[in-house]
């Protein structure tokens, strides 16, 4: 028995390859798991593999036959180029205060109203979730002409601000109201989830309803977040639309737009728009991988599973 | 510390009456049992004082103030409930702590508090699991720890001890009694156990079907149930009910002919039971109460064969079929040597007997029995 | 080219060689009223647009009028510019983009006529002239041609035994098959997504035209014989399959990757051909000889100023700065676009810079274009791709897809009460 | 003393639900009245081309859209033949990409569920195609579909699989295939993220109760991951769906409705209608019927996965 | 049906080794129950049994095979769980149809089987309802009947009526051991009850620590504990230990010295406790051994004072202390009038007595009262 306990079998644990401690088929399934995931995650990188390559490459191996899958004469020359050539840092710098500000407002709007709705029965609470989420199936391109109206002479704020044609402001205003329906309606279904009982007892434990939701649910809720944030966050970086008619310049265009440029009516320069692509990419990446982490600790801490 | 005082309380969810207006008074610095079949609204009832229920009707007073609109938060309670609720994502300390916070408690004053609430329970190793890691009993010894480390105004425990062993149960029970010793927190406790209700409370409240049945001292209840229905829930095995004809006999004295034999009635209760005559009564005994005397003496007598012998360790657990078919359960010594099909003789302590009327099922001698016992 | 090119063109512009009166005369009065500055929305990125943004430099030294470039993807700055002006913004002073916006444009009253006289516009040939004024006002000021040109593998032609490029219909299709070998194609046009505009220069070359003056589509006719020439290509395997392709990026990078013989495209593939090939492997050509004329179908980029705009001076100014001979000039040195006047071909820097049949060629297209404005110009151009896709691929008989064509444009018209 | 009276916590507490609610109430409302007020009227009138005049028109732009003309094709019905043949592009491609990728994402968060070893590369690994904006996974699908120079054809021959080149993006077929590849590729991520989160809400201990009453694997999905997990299905399809039907990105950088009008979906149409066409009345009015179209649907997803397990 | 047979068990978590070894063999058609102080390993046990758990070592046998590697739906066993872990989506029918459905059972027959066991359980009326809207107690019964509704090889039952008031506790031991009888299904079963252990039990493990302290039948186990810990474990109140040292008497009898007063040992026991002369040895008694004998007769008779009297219905629990001062628990009939610092004087019952190795705790007079009962 004292072998069980060698730091061998300790190590063997930590990796999952305990079968003694396991279901033989679990570890079986385990190891196909990996299996399947490395060839999906092989799949799905391909793409991104021939346009990092491609943004790598010089123009004319761009173009050239037989094309290549590795590079033959590798050149950072055209993320040079796109930086000195174009303003990529402000594109960036725009997309990244776009996105972050839309996704804490949405999620924190988001979670409160969510968990109302999950846990209330006020006045006509179904139908007015259902006209939350309703506001949001208004396809939005049938409102780009409103939209730039609203953004271009602000109804309420108007006299202080004057117009927010071509501001992030716009942008960030425009997000928050396509995401925040879906924040607050999948906020509201991961409430649902977690128990009543665990509010009851915090109140229990002299809790009042706003330190139960912060202090206990909210705790509990973090898969939940991570994936509304990460849901507004994504929309918000990636739409393209929208910022077109509601910003004309570098001072508020968005990385979408910046790589849509490389698109001429006639021509487009694949070599630049890869490495543009990848600039675009990468903060975004960064991002997932940041709030990745929340979902990991979410899940590491057995958070919800009662 | 508070009094707490229920008034026509009722609760009603979309079809079913939980708790149907019931009125009961918890005195300050009491121990109050609830028990009950299961079902029939204990759980409910500490809810609506918790706050975590909205009365449907009736009026709910803690202390001097009816805080049927206060929530949960504002009343000062503390509450261990009876499927645990821990917070699954904080270790069984965080759990522990968390009320305390919320009270703004001093950080030296918890850490002590949780310190000492843990070792009372037995807990202090698991103090950095996480509930999923503990067994059920850990689980609710947490929840209990995570009420009685607070200092409320009232506590309240729905069957606190339930998934604990025997052992650990009587240590928990004398635990609990020292602590409400020591702070005189009114408590509110509900249990299935008759041990941890007799000994625990000061009072105790029978319920059934969402209404209180009868309230007392737990002894004097167990020793005089206002009713069948309370009369047959305390005491495990329960009350045996016979039930006969009550008739006078030649010598004017009253007696119960059960259809084969005849049981006499003391002559304390004839005064009680003279409007009964001629009608069903039933008589009722504690298995406790009847003796096996095999030499066979004297009156209320009756012969019995053996069915079944329990034994339970400290005690065996007779049934016995009476000559007329009834059948009935004897609790006696575990020395006791009787077999199966043994043919005894059954004395039924006269002081025990009770009567009920079989129809409303009241009892025809509580008055009788409570006035003797305010003149002795 | 970069700008040590630009200025020096800048150089030769301000001295006045091209002789235009008007050049520079109106920019000393109008100072003293005009906005320091405008706000212009560029199709795509500066970064391909060379040749603008040269002459955007020098505009802005030349008035002290800066200029705000708001840069809008190409497939959708029309989509930006109509969002704006619905809304009567004047966030716009002035745009560039093709001529076949305007009649949209024009007809919802966005744009201001930009009001330059004959003066200026003389010097561009009537037929573009034509496209760019309604009612007698000019709405645009056209800034350079974009245009298909024929371009050939001269050394793959000789090496069949071909001395010169297909001439007429029948050529290119006697040639395409023996052209079209192994992984080459014959004949390539730019189809993406635009067969409209191929099918519209071909239609000419037939004889035909969409509408006539009384706005009745009148293209069936002709475009029975375009279509059945197109299908000839395709069945006897001269195009490559499939043959709406990806546009330039698609046809003109295979053509220099040898994929192709010849190929009808859009400059300035040209001047890429050049840089990228072994001297003497580009070969260009006049546009096939259909059963009428070699017409090519007009596509001119030009500057227009918003009807909203606070700033109308110093935009019609602009557009005017970035029409000059001298802008011209400029932009198809540094650029490669065809020039839209035609004496600039006959400039000596020019005809250094590039070979003297190219030139002929640009300029006999630039000639010999020719275009239509019409009405509710997106709706019927998508009316006509619709149906035209499907008829080029095969798909769907041409007969048939042209009367659907018909039937459709037609009663657009007659909805929006034109006929 | 039993009975706490800080009057502001109180306060606060009672106005819980409309402080939690309200600013999210106000926002939406702020911000949608007008547009959406806008959009009705719009869809009730004409922009003439000719006279530049915002006629009043009734529902005649639904009529136009959606029904045939007089002598229009008989063979489709009553229905506009564009009605048709891009609500049929619209239900190909909505259809197979949801599916699809729904399928797949579910597989993929099964198995990312699974008490893996470094499922945190894992997961960022599979979300990263989501991340990318979508007008660059536009273009570089249309990249790697490239019939010459595209890695699809590129790696294809190096594979020996096929000779010549497939023209992807010229075919009708061949291209709403890539479109629909596209998509899957860009949206599965979602689906994955959603339903890993709702996975987290399965009771362990029911995985066991099952398995004690004999419950195969499928069994137990179907009794006991898949009841807790409807609510994410929902909010995953939901999502998913309406995201699609309105999907403009893709298309329009990938093929532009193209060739012809075979991936034309009526994302691009309205987009095309009311922004290209600027025909702002019959753009509304697409606009209105695809809000008509998206509430049936999510009306019928609600029906089917809108029940949550702990609810009566 | 079938036999299990468990060897050298062995599970291990993180850092807590549940369960540590246990060999158990559980008899075809016995009825098997675990008992042991919370977080000792009796529901990891039941879990590995079940399937539920992968043992770290050992052997798990049911009927012929080992079983170590089927998960649990291959081993066709029903399952009670602490926690009732019921589906909360299905109605409290379809919690019970499942297992059956899972087995292809008759459409006609689940109908029926749901039936019977919800009348069984009396939770027909529940049927549709969901458990949320269930109390405690009516949750418990649906999780036993989710499992006794099937037909399985072993039941497995963890602590499935602790949620339960005592009177329906009473009539559910009481179903579950007419099933046990009918149906004859070899059964696991947890519980802290004492009484339930002893009535429903074939045979009882006491279970402490992840080690089986004892196996036999219960009664047998209650009267002769192997160990302290089994001494003490069973039976509420628990047993009375008292230390004192081993003595010879001048008339060759043993006796303890407890330190202020001489327990006289019986003479059957001289044997086995003679190795231990002069050494410390522990003296065991049960409460309900110990008999109030106020009149004052011969050996083996203590003085002591009373402390507590703790009536506790069908018994009254006295705490007493000795005149060494040790205090100790008597169980006696709740007729008794005694009052606290009544001075009494107690008897041992000589039959009951146990002796202990006190810092091993092994029994020392086990074999010799082994031998005695045989002989008998
Ligand atoms: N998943 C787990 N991870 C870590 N430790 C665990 C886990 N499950 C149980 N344990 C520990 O293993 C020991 C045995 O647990 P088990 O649940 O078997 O106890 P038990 O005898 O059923 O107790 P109870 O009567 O309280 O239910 C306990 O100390 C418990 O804390
Ligand atoms: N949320 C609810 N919705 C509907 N009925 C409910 C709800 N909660 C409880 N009930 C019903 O109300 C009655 C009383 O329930 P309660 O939980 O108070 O019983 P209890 O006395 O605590 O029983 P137990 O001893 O079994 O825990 C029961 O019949 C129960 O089914
Ligand atoms: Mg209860
Ligand atoms: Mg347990």
């Amino acid at each position: 028995m004292s072998t069980k306990k060698s730091p061998l079998n300790r190590l063997r644990r930590s990796l999952g390859l305990d079968t003694q401690n396991e279901w033989p088929s679990v570890a079986r399934e385990r190891l196909l798991a990996y299996g399947l995931l490395a060839v999906y995650v092989l799949v799905i990188w391909f793409p991104i593999y021939y346009i990092f390559i491609t943004s790598i490459k010089p123009s004319s191996e761009v173009l050239s036959l037989p094309i290549t899958f590795l590079p033959q004469n590798p050149t950072a020359q055209n993320y040079v180029d796109i930086f000195t050539n174009r303003p990529f840092d402000n594109y960036t710098i725009n997309s990244m205060i776009v996105a972050t500000t839309t996704t804490l407002i949405c999620i924190t709007l988001g979670t409160v109203t969510g968990y109302s709705f999950s846990r209330y029965d006020f006045l006509g609470n179904k139908s007015l979730l259902l006209s939350i989420v309703g506001a949001r199936m208004i396809p939005p391109i049938a409102l780009i002409v409103p939209f730039f109206q609203i953004m271009s002479n602000p109804p309420l704020i108007g006299g202080l601000t004057g117009s927010l044609y071509d501001t992030r402001l716009a942008l960030i205003l425009t997000y928050t109201f396509f995401n925040l329906p879906f924040a607050v309606w999948i906020m509201k279904n991961y409430f649902d989830g977690i128990p009543e009982s665990l509010d009851e007892q915090a109140q229990i434990d002299g809790c009042s309803r706003w330190e139960a939701f912060v202090k206990i649910i909210l705790p509990m809720a973090k898969p939940g977040i991570a994936a509304t944030a990460i849901l507004a966050f994504i929309f918000s970086w990636n739409e393209f639309v929208f910022a077109l008619v509601l910003t004309s310049s570098e001072q508020a265009q968005t990385l979408p737009i910046a790589v849509s440029l490389f698109v001429a009516d006639d021509f487009v320069d694949w070599a630049h728009l890869a490495a543009g692509g990848m600039i675009a990419a990468l903060p975004g990446i960064l991002f997932g991988l940041f709030f990745q982490q929340y979902i990991v600790s979410g899940l590491t801490q057995g958070a919800v599973k009662e | 510390m508070a009094h707490v005082e229920l008034t026509d309380l009722v609760k009603e969810f979309d079809d079913v009456t939980a708790v149907d207006g019931i009125s009961l008074d918890i005195p300050d610095e009491s121990f109050t049992v609830l028990v009950g079949p299961s079902g029939c609204g204990k759980t409910t009832t500490l809810r609506l004082i918790a706050g975590l229920e909205r009365a449907t009707d009736g009026e709910i007073r803690i202390g001097e103030d009816i805080v049927n609109d206060a929530r949960a938060y504002e009343r000062d309670i503390a509450m261990v409930f009876q499927n645990y609720a821990l917070y699954p994502h904080k270790t069984v300390r965080d759990n522990m702590r968390f009320g305390l916070e919320q009270h703004d408690t001093d950080e030296g004053i918890i850490t002590e508090r949780v310190q000492e609430t843990a070792e009372l329970l037995q807990i202090e190793e698991l103090l950095d699991r996480r509930p999923s890691e503990l067994s059920g009993g850990q689980q609710q010894r947490v929840a209990l720890g995570r009420a009685i480390v607070r200092d409320p105004a009232v506590f309240l425990m729905d069957e606190p001890l339930s998934n604990l062993d025997a052992k650990l149960r009587v240590q928990m029970r004398a635990e609990l009694n020292k602590l409400h010793e020591e702070l005189s927190t009114t408590t509110v406790y509900v249990t299935h156990d008759q041990v941890e209700a007799m000994t625990l409370a000061d009072q105790i409240a029978v319920m059934d079907n969402g209404q209180i049945q009868q309230v007392g001292e737990p002894t004097h209840v167990y020793s005089n149930p206002r009713n069948m229905f309370v009369a047959g829930f305390l005491g495990s095995p329960s009350m045996n009910f016979l039930e006969g004809t009550l008739e006078e006999s030649d010598a004017g004295k009253f007696e119960l002919d059960l259809g084969g034999a005849i049981h006499n009635v003391p002559d304390e209760f004839t005064d009680a039971l003279e409007p009964y005559l001629g009608d069903r009564v039933t008589l009722g005994i504690r298995p406790e109460n009847i003796a096996l005397n095999q030499d066979g003496v004297p009156a209320n007598v009756h012969p019995a064969t053996v069915e079944v012998v329990e034994p339970q360790g400290e005690k065996t657990v007779l049934e016995l079929e009476l000559a007329t078919g009834q059948s009935i359960k004897a609790a006696v010594d575990p020395d006791t040597t009787v077999e199966m099909g043994d043919a005894v003789n059954l004395r039924f302590d006269r002081d025990s007997l009770q009567y009920f009327d079989p129809t409303t099922g009241k009892s025809l001698t509580y008055d009788t029995k409570i006035e003797q016992q305010a003149t002795i | 080219s970069g700008g040590s090119d630009s200025s020096t063109e800048d150089g030769s512009g301000g001295d006045g060689s091209d002789g235009e009166s008007s050049d520079g005369a109106t920019t000393g009065t109008g100072s003293e009223t005009m906005a320091d500055e405008i706000v212009f929305y560029n199709a795509g990125s500066l970064e391909f647009d060379p040749g603008t943004e040269a002459n955007i430099e020098r505009f802005e030294e030349e008035t002290g009028i800066s200029v705000e470039v708001n840069e809008v993807p190409w497939s959708n700055l029309k989509t930006s510019l109509t969002t704006i002006w619905r809304n009567q913004d004047s966030t716009v002073d002035a745009f560039n983009g093709p001529t076949w916006w305007l009649a949209d444009f024009v007809s919802s009253d966005w744009l201001e006529p930009i009001g330059l006289g004959d003066d200026h516009m003389s010097k561009f040939p009537d037929s573009l002239n034509e496209l760019v004024q309604f009612d007698g006002q000019t709405y645009m000021a056209p800034e350079f041609g974009k245009w298909g040109s024929y371009l050939y593998d001269q050394q793959y032609l000789n090496d069949q035994g071909f001395d010169a490029p297909p001439d007429t219909w029948d050529e290119v299709l006697n040639q395409g098959e023996q052209l079209s070998q192994g992984d080459k194609s014959g004949f390539a046009f730019t189809w993406s997504g635009k067969s409209v505009f191929s099918f519209k220069q071909f239609l000419y070359q037939a004889g035909g035209q969409l509408f006539n003056d009384s706005y009745e589509p009148v293209f069936v006719e002709e475009g029975k014989e375009v279509l059945d020439f197109f299908n000839q290509l395709r069945e006897r395997g001269i195009t490559p399959d499939g043959m709406s392709s990806l546009g330039e990026g698609g046809i003109g990078d295979n053509f220099i990757a040898g994929q192709y013989a010849t190929v009808e495209s859009w400059t300035p593939l040209g001047a890429r051909a050049i840089d990228e090939w072994d001297e003497g492997r580009i070969g260009s050509a006049k546009p096939p000889k259909g059963p009428e004329s070699r017409a090519t179908f007009q596509d001119t980029n030009g500057i227009s100023v918003s009807a909203f705009s606070e700033r109308k001076d110093a935009a019609k100014e602009f557009a005017r700065f970035m029409t000059t001979r001298a802008s011209s000039k400029n932009n198809m040195l540094v650029e490669g676009n065809p020039a839209v006047v035609p004496e600039v071909y006959e400039d000596e820097e020019v005809q250094s810079e590039y070979p003297s049949w190219l030139l002929e060629d640009m300029r006999f297209n630039l000639e010999n274009a020719q275009s239509e404005t019409y009405m509710a110009q997106p709706q019927v151009d998508d009316y006509l791709n619709e149906q035209l896709t499907p008829a080029l691929l095969g798909n769907k008989d041409p007969e048939a897809a042209l009367n659907d064509a018909y039937n459709n444009i037609e009663r657009l018209y007659q909805d929006i009460g034109l006929l | 003393m039993s009975i706490e009276k800080s009057p502001l916590r109180r306060k606060l507490d009672k106005l819980f639900v409309p402080l939690t609610v309200g600013p999210t109430l106000l926002w939406i409302a702020a911000i949608i009245i007008y547009p959406t007020a806008k959009l009705l009227l719009s869809s009730l009138q004409f922009r003439n081309p000719v006279t530049n005049e915002m006629e009043f028109v009734g529902l005649r732009n639904f009529q136009r859209l959606i029904f045939a003309r007089e002598g229009g094709d008989a063979a489709l019905g009553v229905f506009s033949p564009s009605f048709v043949s891009i609500t049929t592009n619209t239900v190909i491609y909505v259809g197979f990409s949801v599916s699809i990728s729904f399928l797949l994402g579910l597989g993929i968060a099964l198995l990312l569920d699974k008490d893996l070893k470094g499922r945190g590369w894992f997961r960022t690994a599979v979300i990263v195609p989501w991340i990318l904006p979508y007008v660059m996974s536009g273009l570089m699908w249309r990249w790697m579909f490239q019939s010459d120079f595209g890695a699809i054809n590129g790696a294809l021959q190096r594979l020996g699989i096929i000779s010549g080149n497939i023209p992807f993006l010229s075919d009708g077929a061949l291209a709403m295939m890539a479109l629909i590849i596209a998509d899957v590729w860009v949206f599965t991520p979602f689906i994955i993220i959603i339903l890993l989160a709702g996975l987290q809400n399965v009771p362990e201990q029911l995985y066991d109760a099952a398995e004690v009453d004999g419950a195969s694997r499928w069994s137990r999905f179907w009794n006991v991951t898949y009841p807790f997990l409807k609510p994410s299905i929902l909010v995953a399809l939901t999502i998913r769906i309406i995201f699609d039907i309105r999907a403009l990105d893709l298309v329009w950088v990938m093929t532009q409705g193209g060739p012809g009008k075979s991936t034309e979906v009526w994302a691009s149409w309205l987009y095309r209608t009311a922004q290209v066409f600027n025909e702002p009345g019959t753009g509304a009015a697409l606009g209105v019927v695809l809000l008509a179209v998206t509430f049936a649907i999510v009306a019928s997803l609600y029906k089917i996965f809108g029940e949550s397990p702990y609810e009566a």
